[in-house]
């Protein structure tokens, strides 16, 4: 019992990131309607940044606490803001008219692009990620253990879910977006900057993959150029499985995918786990193609 | 009157029937209890206001959607639950409101590929490449050219189908929609977006097409000039349900018409 | 090419394919060995050119497909010892039709239940049912599961390769350019309009997804037949990824550009070779810049619809 | 009507692709494979070929390996050269990718006309191209490959890391009687054959010394979670645990064990061995054993001008992958210094019948099965340090 309650405690914290990755995926395929595939290395490029720019704040603000911690990830998610923006303006904006399969070549490309690169100036060798906040259990009885950075995660998580929803819901620019993923033609019309709220929402997204990043890097302090591939291919899946497009299915996706593996690889077999977010995604859209809490598309005839 | 075509010997039952067929999305219903019989090589028109429920019944009919309830017969065999592509088979060919030719193709390749129905010849045929390949290729391929001969539309045969005119586009899928050789042809809106002269060509057309062809003709259409002007009978729906039936004239006086279009 | 001329094409590829063989030892064994991945890679575009171009699917699994290929192929040929010309020959060839046999068959597998799929939904689908053959492979200990498995006999020559690879682009070419095949290109336009005109075309994705990984597993025997060692790692989705850029380049559902992309992609890194680590960060703008160059494809000249 | 049915277009495509194959075979394919060693030419540089995964999901193994190696001809470069001539390294990048191996070692043979190839860390990718290098007759010296099958490929085919079941063996001895251990788990990396391979020696040595394996997971290199695997092996109370991994994942795996207050000793191989692996697994990886080639506290004059060479040129600590490249680069120049040749039979020969040769890692000598055999050394960590325990002869 013990066990499997960790085990359930472990696969939420791992799911809880899936999301947090899936929730910028599913954010930027809601408006543009495309597989961003550079995602998972906006994902990397936060953790790295935060590896650079912790010293420089820690040198104002001292020692691991949340107030510094918080501090690295809010210049992480700019910095990758930023960088999230440059790269829609350079590869994908040129495309925004043509099918979307050719910009899925130069998100590939830059996806690529990133990795390499950051072999190059990185270096391929894991690098340490320094402790930001104070990770240490927090609870710690009968065998079971919760850390502090689980729960710094879990937290972020939801903060993060609750602010992304206030703001496509109740604000201006949210509404644009809508508006935007629901006809863009139309949306164009109605003297929306269809460029701006774009722009906006891969910075947003590329912001929430550098949050992902950093806490990604927080429990798992290993930092690496490729890291952001399995996650991002994960957490890809966990927006599809979730409806792609849906703010809650991409948080419910992720959760579903982390507690699954992690209960497959404790009871089943850790060799497949690989193919477990796979396989219960296959099963879930042969029943409900539009994902879980995606909504059906009837095509008008 | 035509003894050589097959289901010539049920001539007396009609070509289509619906019977109380239904179609629902979730709780809103877009066609509902709707009987219709058609006969053979007659045209028929089917009016009502906006959101009448006329596409929908071309959907039922067509098969894109399976019908919530009610029996389809068509040739007095049952069409319900069938596949599109059975339904095609079994000689019921549409046009669509929303034009929608294959946009990758030529305007031959568009009539090419309906013409396949009556030909089958799958996958070996096409990789040997053998005698019968080719004379099969060329017999589509004449037929192809014939039927685009007859609607003048020959010389653009190797254009692409997009770069045609608005009006040839609406020719050239009612040219695809013939090269299946259907006994009943579903025409969406064929007259929108015409101008007078055009549909007055439109309306010459239809009728060169059910002698020519010995097809029956559903025809949807906003028009009331082109509708009252060809058809033998016209069947009105409002809210997915049948208000009246009748000829041209009785309709243009019927009282629940005029309040549904007044209505509208 | 009139179409009288078709076989013709393919009998004078395979001669070509023979001389070339024969004469093997005169060539640099480099350079013909990158004609193998040359036409191994060409094999993999234009098959999955025939299910993502012309049919309008969108797989992102095709390696899974190779891998299934591969593996088959290369456990038949390991069961036998050296074997002269003719036997190996006729034992290779087997295996190749084996090995493209069985991934046929999975590829009847995942493009069943796929069809109710569209878009991103499909291509995510097929890329988890490549990952799951992948994982399958590396548990199959009598495979050598993650360890991989050597390839007994390197019998992987430029007869094979070239005539296989003439062989796929003569089938789907063949395909496509009929009464018949027009069909695959219907149902990429207009899925509805062409299932109103009589086309079934759940049959058609099916038979796009069958010919596709028949040829892709085709591609996987050669492959293992030519580097001699196969790793499930060998057949990740990066592998897929890379086939779908060389479908994407060469423009969708234009087999000559596809063919050329392949030849361009496999040359391109070799040529790139000197530069060492800066080859694949060139490698890759190169794919950026030339996307944002020529969004239709390379090598699409004429004006063709958007593939949707 | 024919042309309707087969569009032109299609036909000047075929044409251009015929035209482009046959300008593509008479321009690249003719001229026959650059002769690997010409006896009469005995002038200008060795050329040594070298593959290594530079790019990629391994390139920080495929890195430190070229970097050792590229020392050891600077070394051998400034002593003057081998035979009177300079060696001079070829290397190419294989992106840590299946199928590239084999290209680029043909690319070095045939091409470049290499007279021995270096290479590579990954036992399945060393295993593609030593059937290549065993058919040209140009020998192969793999710098850390441990999969027994590497060498079997063919009597051209050598190594200068130890094989998996010498490792297995010393360190389930080690943990039996050393440590006293009786249950142990083992945690796998199923992606590697390395990792497998020692697993399964480890798992024969350890029960035939008497001990239980008391449960066994798998995770797959590049994973950064393993809370799954170890809070499963928590439940089943193991004296130690046996991670045979890379340094890439084992770090994190301590650190997770702790947090999962799973506080038991980790054991390992020489994928442990980096300058990286303390600072991310931390206080988590004290009192944790591996085995390995070489201590670089070791006092010898060999290992510490090695050290000092390596650090004055990358300014880190060489780890294990480094040393052992730095070997068989040194290991290739003795053979042909013996030899007195580059010709590839004779430098075979002269390799095979390698005996004490003193290398960084060891005392080497080259078994019937082209194997190097050499003493293993055991590390603890403690203090935040690697720290000499014993040393154990084959």
């Amino acid at each position: 019992m013990t066990e499997l309650l960790q085990q359930l405690i472990n696969g939420l914290a791992l799911g809880s990131i899936l999301a947090l990755i899936a929730l910028g995926y599913t954010m930027v395929y809601g408006i543009l309607r495309f597989i961003n595939f550079a995602h998972g290395d906006l994902f990397m490029l936060g953790a790295f940044a935060g590896f650079y720019i912790s010293p420089a704040v820690a040198a104002v603000l001292p020692g691991p606490s949340l107030g510094s911690g918080l501090v690295v990830l809010g210049l992480a998610m700019l910095i990758c803001a930023v960088l999230g923006v440059v790269i829609e303006r350079v590869a994908y904006r040129p495309l925004r008219r043509r099918p979307k399969l050719t910009v899925l070549i130069t998100a590939i490309g830059i996806s690529l692009f990133l990795e390499n690169t950051g072999q190059l100036v990185f270096g391929a060798t894991p690098k340490k990620f320094p402790e930001i906040i104070p990770v240490y259990p927090v609870l710690k009885f009968g065998g079971l253990s919760i850390t502090s950075s689980q729960l710094i995660v879990l937290g972020v998580t939801l903060l993060l879910l609750v602010a992304l929803r206030h703001i496509v819901l109740k604000t201006r620019m949210g509404m644009a977006m809508r508006a935007l993923a629901f006809n863009p033609e139309a949306a164009a019309l109605m003297g929306i900057n269809t460029d701006w709220i774009v722009s906006f929402t891969f910075g947003l997204g590329s912001a929430l993959a550098a949050a992902a990043g950093i806490l990604f890097a927080i429990v798992y302090p290993s930092i690496d150029p490729l890291m952001g591939i399995l996650p991002g291919l994960k957490a890809f899946v966990a927006a599809v499985l979730g409806g792609i497009g849906n703010l809650p299915g991409a948080a419910l996706g992720g959760i579903l995918i982390g507690v699954t593996e992690t209960l497959v690889a404790g009871y089943l077999s850790s060799t497949y786990r690989d193919a477990i977010a796979f396989g219960i995604l296959i099963v879930i859209l042969l029943v409900k193609p539009s994902g879980l809490l995606g909504k059906k598309e009837i095509e008008k005839v | 009157m035509n003894p050589a075509r097959p289901g010539a010997e049920k001539f007396d039952s009609p070509l289509l029937q619906l019977d109380k067929a239904t179609l629902r999305f979730g709780g809103l219903a877009a066609v509902s209890d709707l009987d219709l019989s058609l006969g053979r090589n007659e045209l028929v028109g089917l009016i009502g206001p906006n959101g009448a429920g006329k596409t929908s019944a071309f959907n039922l009919i067509t098969g894109v959607y399976p019908p919530s309830g009610g029996s389809i017969l068509f040739d007095g065999r049952p069409m319900a639950n069938r596949k599109p592509h059975q339904i095609a088979r079994a000689g019921i060919a549409r046009t669509f409101q929303n034009i929608r030719l294959f946009a990758s193709m030529t305007v031959f390749d568009n009539v090419r590929t309906a013409a396949r129905l009556h030909c089958p010849r799958g996958v070996r045929n096409a990789l040997w490449r053998g005698r019968s390949f080719r004379d099969g290729e060329k017999e589509i391929s004449g037929q192809v050219m014939e039927l685009l001969e007859i609607f003048q539309l020959g010389k653009f045969h190797a254009a692409a189908a997009t770069s045609l005119s608005y009006g040839d586009q609406r020719r050239l899928e009612i040219i695809r929609a013939l090269a299946t050789k259907p006994k009943l042809l579903l025409l969406d809106e064929p007259a929108a977006g015409m101008n007078a002269t055009e549909k007055a060509e439109l309306m010459r057309l239809i009728q060169f097409i059910k002698d020519r062809f010995q097809v029956s003709i559903l025809l949807v259409e906003h028009d009331m000039k082109v509708v009252m002007g060809i058809c033998e009978r016209i069947v009105v729906l409002d809210y997915g349900m049948k208000i009246a039936e009748g000829t041209p004239a009785e309709i243009r006086a019927h009282p629940k018409v005029i309040e549904a279009y007044l209505g509208d | 090419m009139n179409i009288r001329h078709a076989k013709t094409f393919l009998l004078g590829a395979l001669a070509l394919g023979f001389l070339v063989s024969v004469a093997a030892s005169h060539f640099n064994s480099y350079w013909l060995f990158i004609t193998y991945d040359i036409a191994i890679n060409v094999i993999l575009a234009v098959s999955l050119n025939l299910i993502n171009g012309y049919t309008g699917q969108f797989s992102l699994g095709h390696a899974g497909f190779m891998a299934v290929g591969a593996y088959t192929a290369a456990v038949i040929t390991n069961q036998f010892g050296d074997l002269n010309p003719f036997a190996a020959g006729a034992v290779f060839s087997g295996a190749l039709l084996a090995g493209g046999a069985l991934a046929a068959g999975a590829g009847l597998l995942v493009g069943i239940p796929t069809l109710r799929l569209r878009g991103d939904y499909l291509a995510i689908v097929t890329l988890g049912f490549g990952e799951i053959i992948r994982v399958i492979f590396q548990n199959m200990q009598g495979v050598g599961g993650a360890r991989g498995l050597s390839v007994a006999h390197g019998w992987t020559d430029f007869f094979w390769a070239f005539g296989a690879a003439a062989a796929a682009v003569y089938v789907v070419a063949a395909l496509v350019h009929s009464t018949y095949g027009r069909g695959f290109l219907a149902v990429r336009d207009d899925e509805v309009a062409a299932s109103a005109m009589g086309i079934n075309p759940v049959r058609y994705k099916v038979t796009a997804f069958v010919v596709g990984a028949f040829f892709a597993g085709v591609a996987g025997g050669l492959y293992a037949h030519s580097k001699q060692f196969i790793t499930p790692g060998g057949f990740n989705f990066m592998q897929s990824v890379s086939i779908v850029v060389m479908v994407i380049l060469g423009g969708m559902g234009n087999t000559v550009g596809v063919i050329l992309a392949a030849v361009l992609l496999t040359l391109l890194p070799e040529f790139l070779r000197p530069i060492a680590e800066y080859r694949m960060i060139l490698y890759s703008l190169l794919l950026v810049v030339l996307m944002l160059a020529r969004p239709q494809g390379l090598f699409t000249f004429r004006k063709q619809g958007d593939a949707k | 009507m024919q042309k309707f049915l087969a569009p032109i277009q299609h036909a000047r495509g075929i044409s251009l692709i015929a035209a482009a194959t046959t300008l593509f075979l008479t321009v690249f394919l003719t001229g026959c494979d650059k002769p690997a060693s010409t006896p009469g030419a005995a002038t200008g540089p060795i050329k040594v070929g070298e593959f290594a995964s530079m790019t990629g999901s391994e390139a920080t193994f495929g890195q430190s390996s070229h970097e050792g190696t590229l020392l050891a001809v600077d070394h051998l470069n400034a002593a003057g050269g081998v035979l009177g001539r300079k060696m001079e390294l070829l290397m190419e990048d294989d992106q840590s990718q299946a199928g590239q191996p084999a290209t680029v070692v043909r690319k070095l043979i045939a091409r470049d006309g290499v007279v021995a190839v270096l290479g590579e860390v990954a036992s399945s990718r060393s295993l593609e191209a030593a059937p290549i290098c065993q058919q040209s007759q140009i020998p192969m010296i793999s710098p850390s490959s441990t999969n027994p099958k590497v060498t079997a490929v063919g009597d051209y085919i050598f190594r200068v890391c130890f094989i998996d079941p010498f490792q297995g063996t010393v360190m389930a001895n080690f943990a039996r009687h050393t440590l006293h251990l009786k249950k142990v788990a083992v945690l796998t990396d199923v992606k590697s054959d390395y990792s497998l391979g020692l697993a399964k020696f480890f798992k024969e040595g350890f029960i035939a010394d008497g001990g239980a394996i008391v449960a066994e997971q798998n995770y797959s290199s590049g994973d950064k979670d393993f809370s799954a695997q170890l809070t499963a092996l928590k439940a089943v109370n193991p004296d130690g645990i046996f991670v045979p991994g890379y340094y890439t994942e084992v770090g994190l795996i301590a650190l997770q064990a702790r947090q999962l207050g799973l506080n038991v000793p980790l054991l390992g191989g020489d994928g442990w061995e980096s300058s990286s692996l303390i600072p991310i697994g931390g206080v988590s990886l004290e009192g944790s054993y591996f085995s390995t080639h070489y201590s670089p506290e070791d006092t010898s004059a060999a290992v510490q001008d090695f050290v000092k060479a390596f650090r004055a040129k990358y300014n880190e600590t060489p780890n294990a992958m480094a040393a052992l490249g730095y070997d068989s680069a040194m290991i290739l120049a003795d053979a042909m210094k013996r030899a007195g040749t580059t010709d590839g039979a004779k430098v075979r020969d002269a390799l095979a019948a390698t005996k004490d040769f003193q290398g960084v890692t060891g005392k080497i000598t080259m078994d019937a099965d082209r194997n190097a055999s050499k003493p293993a050394v055991i590390l603890a960590i403690r203090d935040g340090q690697f720290k000499y325990v014993e040393t154990v002869s084959p």
